[in-house]
């Protein structure tokens, strides 16, 4: 710690390419009306997710897959940009499961056989991944996924759809599809255990943990940019409220929070991509001011909004409601901080179990 | 409101006995759990149990026995009001006539209007909504649009009034309507009390943020009020709207009783998750529980002053700062305890508490909005109570 | 918990006579020169703190002793509203340690042979009482005192000036005068042990800390007061810096802090008075918000009165560092809100042991 | 400062050995304890230490050779200054020369300027104070009234100066002067360089917040200033402040290395407290040491971002509020740890690092106020880079 780790680069103008193709694909295949639709659908549908053919087609949903199954074999830094546009997006479904976690999971442990069956599909879209890890109680988008990555007692497994059976736990955001998994864990579903099950699932949690965090900054960039948008535009007592000072520092203040959350975003995916020492503190570092950040973005969203922003005709809540459930998922701000004072403060500790 | 008696020895002899008639008689009656007030079968639950209330005596506790209330002093309804959620008790869907229309007709209404419209109001037989935003008049009141216009034995009401407030289930309207198009901004306006059965109204119900049929647009076409429901002078509706909000701020709408039970729920919820709750849960669940407890104190304090007579009108902007940030500081410290099942809503079998926690979250976050927004409140603050010059 | 505490009566007119006559004989016998001369006499002087003669004439020293010995009689809410006006003086000198804390403690533990020796002649501001409680490290105004109230052990004792050696220990608030306590704890020396002393001892911490509490409310008050009378007149822009939004909102803000930890300090002092089951939460909400409410208030008038009030020649100093040390003094927040944590939250704790 | 390489391979290879020999040097020689520079035995002692950084080299490693830097990248220099503060490196003496007015004379200096000035200030030879402040123009730069008159061969200066570091113990001042006292307030300024051992000249110390004799006012008298001492075009000092003022707003004064350093002795201070500090305690301590990291990821983001040859001049106010407030934290987590032994000061023995922490506390507590409050910089975000409408 007492020296700084060196410096990511700065995004490559690949990268930055690659980035700016998601967010072009992203707002036109999802649209908010899709998102919005996305509330719709009855809570066990099994169809695919919004969007998820024309993602898979361009590459998104397999991009960390192997390319010899047709993937990407993106690292972390790159898919970390896509992550962002899917939050800026408020996208539905689990790209974060299927392509952050399970995707990378499944190639490092599955075995050929497993791999061979899933991965390919996976990547083309014809099969979603749902990922269940210890200390998550409800798995995303279970209803929809052909194969499920769960762990039980320090193993992973691997189970079919047809073996597990679901109850749906609405979430307050509605296109977030929740469910309690019940299944019955055997040797035959058993990917892995002992340390080698351990090293991989930590890294996976801290894949997912980065994913959310590269969404919530997307999600939190969105909120202002539409905020301010309306800020310009909306009169009140004469004036467009974007020029009273109380508008401005709010706006500034969540803007600030976004700007110094993304470099920590950038930094802990390079942590990912490099499995240096200091993964787990530069994760929770991301998760933990991402999740800040896009709480603040939403509170300032909504107050700057006023009461035309309260209602659920209104786009905004979808962001909203998007930025809540995934700053609490994979460990919340307060969760991330404990675990960074844990790793920093107490020599003799490794940090909490996963969140 | 009935005069208030200082706290003396007998005061305080009568109070304890008052606490526990209320306490009685609220935990033999309170219902245990109704539906949204959003919905036509949640509405009517809750005017059952408003009607039920108001037969016991207890819907207005406060207003004279003439009015159907039992001239509680103000310390007597503060108690009435920690009993009350203590007990579990739900909102008033007579909140936006009872708290918002009351303390203008009682302040400038005339008898007549009074003897005419205050009874009803309490017993739920007549509910009201509240109409004074419209879509470009938010924060800024005083640009209402909406016009009335002088005809013979009344005026004529034409425009648009939204964010009213189950709107779609009241009988009845009341708010800003400008009959001067030439006088400046905040003259000009006149407040009126409208049917809202009467010919040339629509009610158009619309979603809050948390999915609930709570809102309404209230369209006007050519609608015809008489004169004896115009409340206040001609000319005068920015003092009556004055008389009403500045009782919406304080004490009226948001007595601590509703805080300090939500406080109460949040230790409960914590001491069943503590072990799942984080160091910094903790340290939000005893802040959030001790802001309420200011917040108490606060509201005693100032209901001291009233008693004494003083006036505590800019104050009120205290008030609300305190009571809408400590609401959302205390679902925020319960999201924080339930962690990654704070999601979950109504219905979902795993919600704590059936989803309580994420619906008070979403209703909790249009406590710094409305009633005029924190930051005219901190405006008022500065301009009012500190002094400070205006911009 | 369930049934909330029945509320404090206003205070009455006698009582806000007593605050008047306070806050005048205080604007007379402390104004803000008198608070700087303090910082420049040498910390081993004995000489009596300054304007404690008049305050002692006026009866405010003596306002917690017995009125067999010369004293007020008063009870917690009575010289909580004192303490106010002293905090918003910045009066120096152990007026806290004398009167709220020491002369209560002598009265109820020191027997008649040492109340006759010390309580009239500190009611009478002849003798300066000192206090070194438990968890304080060091010793308020100790090279002034006559006497000195020490905690060892659980135990009280009284031990005389003669009998201790100092050492100095300057504070940031160079009104302050803090030293480290060494002496020789005996039979002779001890007033009382066990579940008795534990009482009082108690008692006299939540004493310490109401009154900590009443002078940071009157600190913060001058705070703000000094500020909003400085942001009507400087101007930059064109316009008085009062009339920005940013300036406002800071000072209404910090109002709004102080405005709710008043309401808490006077329940605490009922508390205090009621030695209800109840005071130790009472004490610590109050203690709580009236540190958080005077170090906002500090915060918010240094940014308001920006370089202006960042010189040391600038009596604004002579109040911040007063809300600082008495913010950190007899618990801080984060201690109190620990100890409301404890109560409230572990049904089994006792909370934790007295900073 | 010399063009910034892209970070290849090779840069990283070159960064790494430069980090490894800053870091050799500077752990051999880096003074133990210095001190207060506000003291004119603390002010010499600084310069020692500054001549003595020059005379290896390391007193502008960014600079260009020629006056006297080793040309390093932005990378290098901020890997510099990590090294410096993690080696417990004093603040820099000739600050106020070269982060506020050096910017300045490489954008708008002439070559003469640049090869006269450079390197008498970098060897803290000539030691710079800045005049921008008066008493009326404080946020308000362009409020300066003090004034600067046309004469034969260069101008007449009068006027009054205020909170400026060090004036009494340095040679020459440079800041803001109007030239035209019928142009608009942005217009009509100039900048000068005024020596103050000049006649005319009087310096007047005072004391900041801590005590320490850190500030002066300067009263200008019919000061006589050559025209070779004016920076940049006569009415064109607004330019020239902002080119000042964008730097110190941004990397140059404040990189993140000071903090990364403070954050780490938090961290060494909690684990030596441990003991007797809270659950509260220990999260302050985490949060502001994450603070300091995402200002440094922030920082190296920025950097990235110039080496490509970007701007980042409003992006600079988002940096100010970040290390402002940052620096803030720590030292707030610090004073917490430390409970009843916080208000020690230097000399205390019971001390805990000597008073260093109330110390730095009041330092820090100057970040949201000079160089642009932060409600200035908060503005600048709201106007400049999201396009908001001024008041």
């Amino acid at each position: 710690m007492r020296v700084p780790p060196p410096a990511p680069p700065a995004p490559t103008d690949e990268q930055l390419a690659l980035r700016d193709t998601a967010r072009a694909l992203l707002s036109r295949e999802c649209p908010p009306a899709r998102v919005r639709a996305a509330w719709d659908e009855p809570a066990e549908a099994a169809a695919a997710p919004p969007a998820w053919v024309a993602l898979a087609r361009a590459g998104v949903v397999g991009m960390t897959a192997p390319e010899r199954f047709g993937g990407g074999g993106l690292d972390a830094p790159d898919w970390a940009l896509v992550m962002e546009e899917a939050g800026r997006a408020a996208l539905p479904g689990p790209l974060l499961e299927t392509t952050a976690v399970a995707i990378p999971l499944l190639a490092a442990l599955g075995g050929d056989a497993l791999c061979d069956r899933w991965l390919g599909g996976a990547a083309a879209g014809r099969a979603v991944l749902a990922v269940g890890l210890g200390g998550a109680p409800y798995v995303a988008d279970a209803a929809r996924a052909h194969l499920l990555v769960l762990e039980h007692a320090g193993e992973v497994h691997a189970v079919e759809r047809a073996a597990v059976t679901l109850t749906a736990q609405p979430s307050v955001d509605g296109a977030r599809r929740l469910a309690r998994v019940a299944w019955q864990p055997s040797a035959a579903t058993c990917l892995a255990d002992g340390p080698r099950a351990a090293a991989q699932l930590a890294a996976a949690f801290d894949r997912g943990a980065l994913a959310a965090a590269a969404q919530l900054v997307g999600v939190a960039r969105h909120l202002i940019e539409a905020t301010v948008d309306y800020a310009k535009v909306r009169t009140q007592f004469g004036r467009a409220i974007g020029s009273f000072q109380a508008v401005k520092h709010h706006l500034a203040r969540a803007h600030v929070a976004i700007e110094l959350a993304w470099p920590c975003v950038w930094r802990a995916a390079h942590a990912v991509a490099g499995a240096g020492a200091d993964r787990a503190i530069a994760v929770s570092l991301a998760k933990a001011r991402a999740s800040a950040a896009a709480l603040g973005a939403a509170r300032a969203a909504l107050q700057c909004h006023g009461a035309i922003g309260y209602s659920f005709e209104h786009d905004l809540h979808l962001w909203m409601k998007r930025a809540w459930t995934l700053a609490a998922a994979w460990g919340d701000a307060a969760w991330h901080t404990e675990r960074v004072a844990a790793l920093i403060l107490d020599p003799t500790s490794q940090g909490p179990a996963h969140a | 409101m009935s005069e208030a008696r200082a706290a003396t020895g007998d005061a305080a002899t009568d109070d304890a006995a008052f606490r526990a008639e209320a306490r009685a008689w609220l935990r033999a009656h309170v219902p245990r759990h109704l539906p949204p007030m959003g919905s036509p079968e949640g509405f009517a639950a809750h005017v059952a149990w408003e009607r039920a209330l108001f037969d016991a005596g207890w819907a207005v506790p406060a207003w004279p026995a003439r009015y159907g209330g039992r001239d509680a002093t103000i310390a007597q309804w503060l108690i009435f009001e920690e009993e009350y959620y203590a007990a579990g008790g739900p909102p008033h869907v007579t909140q936006n006539g009872v708290s918002l229309l009351a303390p203008a007709l009682f302040e400038l209404g005339t008898d007549e209007q009074k003897d005419r419209l205050l009874r009803p109001m309490a017993a739920a037989e007549v509910l009201w909504a509240q109409g004074w935003s419209e879509p470009g008049a938010g924060s800024d009141l005083a640009a209402v649009r909406s016009t009335a216009t002088r005809v013979d034995g009344g005026w004529r009401l034409h425009g648009q009034k939204t964010w009213s407030t189950r709107a779609s289930f009241c009988h009845a309207m009341h708010g800003l309507f400008r009959t001067d198009p030439d006088a400046p901004r905040h003259k000009g306006l006149t407040y009126f009390l409208v049917p809202l059965d009467a010919p040339g109204v629509r009610v158009s119900g619309f979603r809050r943020l948390d999915g609930d049929l709570d809102f309404a647009e209230v369209f006007l076409d050519d609608v015809f009020v008489p004169d004896r429901d115009v409340v206040g002078a001609v000319g005068g509706g920015w003092k009556v709207a004055m008389a009403t909000t500045g009782s919406e701020r304080g004490m009226i709408l948001r007595s601590p009783g509703r805080f300090l039970a939500a406080a109460q729920r949040l230790v409960e919820l914590y001491r069943r998750a503590r072990a799942t709750a984080s160091p910094l849960d903790r340290a939000a669940v005893a802040r959030a529980w001790m802001d309420a407890q200011a917040y108490q104190h606060y509201t005693w304090q100032q209901a001291g002053k009233l008693a004494a007579g003083q006036s505590v009108a800019a104050e009120s902007s205290v008030a609300k700062l305190a009571w809408s940030e400590l609401d959302v500081a205390i679902c925020d410290a319960a999201l924080g305890v339930l962690g990654p099942r704070a999601e979950l809503v109504e219905g979902a079998p795993d919600a704590v508490d059936d989803g309580a926690w994420i619906k008070a979250y979403q209703f909790a976050l249009a406590g710094p909005i409305y009633a005029g927004t924190n930051e005219i409140q901190l405006n008022v603050v500065a301009e009012r109570l500190l002094g400070l010059p205006r911009e």
